[in-house]
C-alpha cells in the first residue's frame, strides 16, 4: 500500500551549504509498507511548487512512536530551496514508499558505487547488507566528502575507496577507474550496486560488463505522478520498450537500459 | 456528506458523481487503486490507445511552470489490444464507468479502435483530436472543422451504440467552429480542454527542458481558459460537456459546471494530490448544498452572463 | 551591476536596456514616475489609444486566476489627440523610449492615428491587433492573415518612417501565419503575446466575476505560451520581437529572449510589484553576466532545440 | 512619493472570528508622505495571490521608530485569510500612501454615515475632525458592532447614532432612514462623509441630495495597480465620463457619481 501522509521533521542537520541531512517520522511504512534505503520519497515542496520532488531515502528503520526515514538532498532549484528551509518540528506531504530499491537477495560479494547526492541511497546498504562489500565513493571535491556519510561505509564494508574529481582526497579521478582497478585486481565481486549522475552510471555500467559483473543502477528522470500513472518518467531500455523510473525503478538491472538513448 | 444527489448523465450514461479523471493522467487506474477505491469517482477516463503500442516521447517529458505543468508523453500506450485484454478487466472490477481515450493517425484507426471497445464494453469512447504532443493526427484533426467532423463520424459508424466523446483543442481560433463541426457529425458529448502548447527554457543550459521543445499545458494556470471555452461551446452546441483543464478543488469544478459542464475531469491536479478527484468531489457537494441545491447537476449551465 | 552591455535594438531602435513596459499596464507612465526614474526603463509602451476617447467596458475589469489575471478594461483611453497633447510631452522628458499602442475601427483609423503620432514624435507605434476586449476591430483583425496585413499596411504607409511593431494575439490557431502575413505587409517588428480570452466565474453568486463576462489572460500563468509562441514566430519570420506574456523576473525574460526575442515586456507583475521592471532588467544582467556575455543581446534566438 | 515597503506589525488583534485589527509601522508614510485616515495600503496577500488587497487606513499617527497605521479588516477570500494569520512581528510588503480620503477643508458641522467593515475609514474623523460632527453607524447585528470602535465615536462626536439591520442594537434599520431623520430634525449640517456598501451610498447620496447637503462617498471596486496605471477599477460619472477608485478616489463627491451604472 502507498500512502500520503505528513510526516514530521524530527531532524534537520546543515552539511554545507546546499546540503542538508533530514529525519522524518514517516509512520509506520517501514514495519507495514517495507520503505527502505533505495526506494524514494514524493515530497510536496509549497504551495508555489505543482510538482511533488522525488528524494530518495538513505535510511528506513523501524521506530516509537514513528518510523523514521533519513533522507539527504542537495539544493538544486526552488523546490529543494524550499525544503532547506523547513525545521524541525515542521510537517511534510509526503507520498511513499515508492520506487523498487536494489535487489539484494543474491548472496555474494557486493561492490556499492556512488557519486555524490547518488551515495546516500547506498548508505543503508553499505551499513546493513547481509553480505560483504566494498565500497567506491566519488566526490567532486574534499570539502563534498562529509565524514558523517564516507564514515558509515569506512565503518561497515570491507574496504572503502574514495574518489575525488580534483584529488583533494583520495583516488584522483572518476569511480569507474577505480572500479575497474578493483574488478581487475579482485574477481570475487558478484553484484555491483550504482547511483549517482547518468555518465557516472553508463561508465560503471560498461566496466561491469566487461567483467561480467551484474549492475544495478539507480536512475533518475523528471518526474510527475510518482507512481507509475502518468508516464512522463520514461527510460529507454535496451530491448526497444520503455520503463518508467517511479515504477519500474528507479533501480534496473544495467544491462536492460538502453545506455545510447 | 451534505444531502446532495451526486449523480450526473453525460451522453445518456449516468455517473455516480461528476468527477472523472482526465486521460493520460491516471494510467488504466492501477496506480491509484492503491490510495483509495476507484468505484469512488464518477469514471475514469483511461490513458490515450493508439492501434499499436507506442513507446511515446523521450524525456525529459516534463517541466514545471507558474501554476502548470508541460507534458510531452507522446501517448506512450499498449495499443487498444493489449488495452483490451490486460487493462480492462482490472478496471471493470470497479462500480464506476470506463471511458477509453483515442488517438489515430487516420480516420479509418479511430474506426478500428472504435469497433474493438464496442465490441470489448467500454462505457464510452473518447475521441482525442488534439493530442499536440505527436506529429501524426492528433492536433490537426482538432484544429480543422471538416477533418474533426471526419473523425467523429468515422467513430460513431463504428462505436456501435457506445457514446462517442470527441475531445477538443483549445490551441484553436474558434473553438466553437469545432465544436458544431463535431455535433453535426453526430457526436454525443464533447470533452474539454486538452492541453495548450508551451515552451519552457533551461536559461543556463539554452535548452528546451522538454526534449520534444514544446508541450501540453495544464493545471491551476489554465483553468480561466477552460471556463471560457465550456461556456462558448455549451452556448454554440445542445451536447453534454465533460469540462476539464485547471481543476483542482471543488470551486473550479463548479466553475466548469456552472459555464455548461455536465461533469468535470481532474488530471494534473493528482499529481501533487492523488486524493484530489475525491477532494473536488466533496467540494462541489459543499457548493452545492451551501447554494441549498438538491442535485449538483442543477450547477450545469447556471451560470448568468451580465 | 556586472559589466554587460544592455543595450539592445528593435526594429533599428536602440533601447537602453531589454526591459520595456507592457501597454495597458503603464499608463502614460506618471504614476510610476512616483517610485522611479523612468529613465531606467528600456522603453515604455503607452496604454492603448484609440482615434477618439474612450471610456471602456463597465467593472468590475479584472479577475484574479491561479499566477495570473483576467482584464476587460477595453481600452478605456482620452484619444490620440488628447495623449501627444498632453502625455506625450510628459514622457518626453525622460530619456527612454516611447512606444505609442493603438487600436482602430478600421485600417483608415489606424491610418490616421499613425500619421499624428508620427507627427508628433513617437519612437516607435505598437499596432495592436489583438485587443480581446473590445467587439470592433480589435481581435478579428489578429486572428485573420489577410486582415492583419491590410492593417499593418496601413500602418506603415502613414508612420513616415517611424517603426510599425505589430502586436499580435495568442488567440490563434497557428501564430506563425500572422506574422507572416503581417511581415509581408512590411511590419518592422512583432510584438506578441496579447492576453489569452478567458473567464471567472463567482460560485456563489454565480456570476462571471467581469462584467464583459470574459477577459484577458496575462501574468506568469501564460509565461510558457509566450515563450512557445516567440520561438515559432522567430523561426517563421525575419522580424525583431518584443516578447512578453507573464515575465517577472530576469530568468522570464531571458527565456523570451533565448527564444528568439530582442527585448521583452513587462505587464501584470507590476500590479505585484512596481519595481518589477528594474528586478526583471538586473536579473536579466546576472544572467548575461554568469553565462560570460558581454551584451545582453547575446541572449537573443540562444535557445538550442533539441 | 509613494513607496513600497516591508511594514512591521506591531499590534494584532482579533476582534471576531472573521474581523481584525492591525497597526502596522510605515517608516515616514504619515510624516513625510502625509498619510491619513481613508487613504489606503495596497498589500501583497501571499505569494499565491499575483494581486495585492485594498485596505483602508483607519488611523495615522506619527510615531516613533515608526509612524504607525491602523487597519482593520474582514476575511472574505484567500487574500484577507492570509492576513488574518499573520502575527506580531511579521512584514507585509505595502505600497502606500494611497487613494485621497475625505476633504475637511470647509468648516461647517459633519455628519458622518458608516456601514459595516465601511466604519473604519471613518474613525479618524470620527476623532479628530475640528469641527462637530455626529456619527451614524449601521450593523448588520450587535455582535458586529464592537465597543472598541463605535466607543471612539461615542466619546468624540456630538452624538452617535447605531442602527441595525435586525434591531438588535440602536434602532432597527438602515442608516439612511437616521440620516433622514437627523436632517428633518437638524438643517445645520454641512457635510455628510459616507463609507459603506454601495446600496448604502447610493441612499445616503439620495437623501444628502434631497436635503442639499454636500455628500462625500468612499468607494469599493476591484483593483489592479492601485496607483492609477492599469485603470481597471474604474467607476463611472453623471457626466459621462469615468474616474478610478485608486487615483481619483476612494473618496468622490456624490452627487458627481453616476449611480444608475
Ligand atoms: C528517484 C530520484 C531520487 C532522487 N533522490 C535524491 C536525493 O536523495 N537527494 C537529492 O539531493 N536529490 C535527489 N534527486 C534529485 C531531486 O529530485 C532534484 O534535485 C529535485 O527534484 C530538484 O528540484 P528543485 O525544485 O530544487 O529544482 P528545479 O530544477 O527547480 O526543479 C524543476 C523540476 O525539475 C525536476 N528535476 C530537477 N532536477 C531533477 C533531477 N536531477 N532528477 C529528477 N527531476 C529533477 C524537479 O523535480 C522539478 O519538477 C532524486 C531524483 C530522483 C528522480
Ligand atoms: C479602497 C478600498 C478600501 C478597502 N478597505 C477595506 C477595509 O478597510 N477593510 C476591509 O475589510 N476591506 C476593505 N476593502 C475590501 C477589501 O479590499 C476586500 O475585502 C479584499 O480585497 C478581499 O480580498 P480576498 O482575497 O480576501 O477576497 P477574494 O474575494 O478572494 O478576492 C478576489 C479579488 O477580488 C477583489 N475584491 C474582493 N472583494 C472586493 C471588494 N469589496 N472591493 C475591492 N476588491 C475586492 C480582491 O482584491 C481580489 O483581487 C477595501 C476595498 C477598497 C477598494
Ligand atoms: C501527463 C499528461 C498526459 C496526458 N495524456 C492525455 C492522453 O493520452 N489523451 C488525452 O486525451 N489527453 C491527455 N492529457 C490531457 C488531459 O487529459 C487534460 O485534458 C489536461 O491535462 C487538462 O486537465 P488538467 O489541467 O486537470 O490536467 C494528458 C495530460 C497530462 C498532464
Ligand atoms: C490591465 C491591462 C491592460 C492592457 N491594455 C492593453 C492595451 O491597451 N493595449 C495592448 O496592446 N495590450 C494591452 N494589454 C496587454 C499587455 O500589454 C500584455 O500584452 C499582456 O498583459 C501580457 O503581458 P504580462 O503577462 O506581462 O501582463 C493589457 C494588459 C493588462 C493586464
Ligand atoms: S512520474 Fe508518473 S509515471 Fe513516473
Ligand atoms: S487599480 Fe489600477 S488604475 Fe486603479
Amino acid at each position: 500500500m502507498k500512502v500520503e501522509r505528513k510526516c514530521k521533521i524530527v531532524e534537520m542537520d546543515r552539511l554545507d551549504a546546499v546540503t542538508f541531512w533530514m529525519v522524518l517520522e514517516v509512520g509506520k511504512m517501514v514495519e507495514q509498507d517495507g520503505l527502505r534505503g533505495g526506494q524514494f520519497l514524493h515530497i510536496k515542496c509549497g504551495e508555489g511548487q505543482l510538482l511533488r520532488r522525488p528524494i530518495s531515502v538513505a535510511y528506513a528503520g523501524w521506530d516509537e512512536p514513528e518510523d523514521l526515514a533519513t533522507l539527504i538532498f542537495e539544493v538544486r532549484g526552488e523546490g529543494t530551496e524550499w525544503l532547506s528551509r523547513r525545521r524541525v518540528g515542521d510537517e511534510l506531504d509526503v507520498i511513499g514508499p515508492l520506487g523498487n530499491g536494489f535487489n539484494i537477495s543474491q548472496p555474494g560479494r557486493y561492490l556499492l558505487v556512488g557519486g555524490g547526492i547518488g551515495i546516500p541511497p547506498l548508505m543503508q546498504y553499505g551499513e546493513c547488507l547481509e553480505w560483504p562489500r566494498t565500497a567506491v565513493l566519488g566526490f567532486r571535491t574534499r570539502d563534498k566528502a562529509f565524514p558523517v556519510i564516507t564514515s558509515r561505509f569506512q565503518d561497515h564494508c570491507e574496504r572503502t575507496c574514495i574518489c575525488t574529481d580534483d584529488g583533494t582526497l583520495g583516488r584522483h579521478g572518476f569511480v569507474d577507474a577505480q572500479v575497474r582497478e578493483i574488478l581487475e585486481q579482485d574477481s570475487g565481486y558478484t553484484n555491483i550496486l550504482a547511483c549517482g549522475p547518468k555518465p557516472m552510471l553508463r561508465s560503471v555500467a560498461k566496466v561491469a560488463n566487461e567483467f561480467g559483473v551484474p549492475c544495478q543502477v539507480s536512475m533518475e528522470e523528471r518526474m510527475g505522478c510518482g507512481v507509475g500513472a502518468c508516464l512522463v518518467c520514461a527510460t529507454p531500455m535496451k530491448d526497444g520498450t520503455v520503463r518508467h523510473v517511479c515504477k519500474d525503478g528507479p533501480v534496473f538491472n544495467a544491462e536492460e537500459v538502453d545506455w545510447d538513448a | 456528506m451534505p444531502d446532495v444527489n451526486l449523480s450526473v448523465k453525460l451522453a445518456g450514461v449516468t455517473l455516480r458523481n461528476p468527477v472523472v479523471v482526465a486521460s493520460g493522467t491516471f494510467g488504466f487506474g492501477r496506480e491509484y487503486s492503491r490510495f483509495y477505491d476507484l468505484s469512488e469517482l464518477g469514471g475514469i477516463c483511461a490513458k490515450g490507445l493508439t492501434l499499436h503500442p507506442r513507446n511515446g516521447n523521450p524525456a525529459p517529458r516534463i517541466a514545471e511552470t507558474p501554476m502548470g505543468i508541460l507534458n510531452s508523453v507522446g501517448l506512450e500506450n499498449p495499443g487498444v489490444d493489449a488495452f483490451i485484454a490486460e487493462e480492462l478487466p482490472f478496471l471493470r472490477q470497479f462500480d464506476t464507468k470506463v471511458i477509453a481515450n483515442i488517438s489515430g493517425n487516420t480516420p479509418e484507426e479511430y474506426g478500428v479502435m472504435c469497433e474493438k471497445l464496442s465490441a470489448a464494453g467500454v462505457d464510452m469512447i473518447e475521441v482525442n483530436i488534439s493530442c499536440p504532443n505527436v506529429k501524426a493526427g492528433g492536433l490537426a484533426y482538432g484544429t480543422r472543422p471538416e477533418l474533426a467532423a471526419e473523425v467523429t463520424e468515422e467513430a460513431k459508424k463504428h462505436a456501435n451504440g457506445v457514446p462517442v466523446m470527441v475531445k477538443m483543442s483549445p490551441n484553436v481560433t474558434d473553438i466553437t467552429e469545432i465544436a458544431k463541426a463535431v455535433e453535426g457529425a453526430g457526436a454525443d458529448a464533447l470533452s474539454l480542454i486538452n492541453t495548450i502548447r508551451g515552451m519552457r527554457i533551461d536559461v543556463n543550459t539554452r535548452r528546451p527542458v522538454l526534449k520534444m521543445n514544446t508541450g501540453g499545458l495544464s493545471g491551476p494556470a489554465v483553468l480561466p481558459v477552460a471556463v471560457r471555452m465550456v461556456w462558448e461551446v455549451s452556448q454554440a452546441a445542445a451536447l453534454p460537456i465533460l469540462g476539464m483543464g485547471g481543476v483542482s478543488k471543488g470551486e473550479d469544478a463548479a466553475q466548469l459546471m456552472l459555464a455548461g459542464a455536465s461533469a468535470v475531469a481532474v488530471g494534473t491536479a493528482l499529481f501533487a494530490d492523488p486524493f484530489a478527484p475525491l477532494t473536488v468531489r466533496d467540494g462541489l457537494a459543499a457548493i452545492a448544498a451551501k447554494q441549498g441545491l438538491s442535485a449538483v447537476s442543477q450547477l450545469t449551465g447556471g451560470v448568468q452572463a451580465w
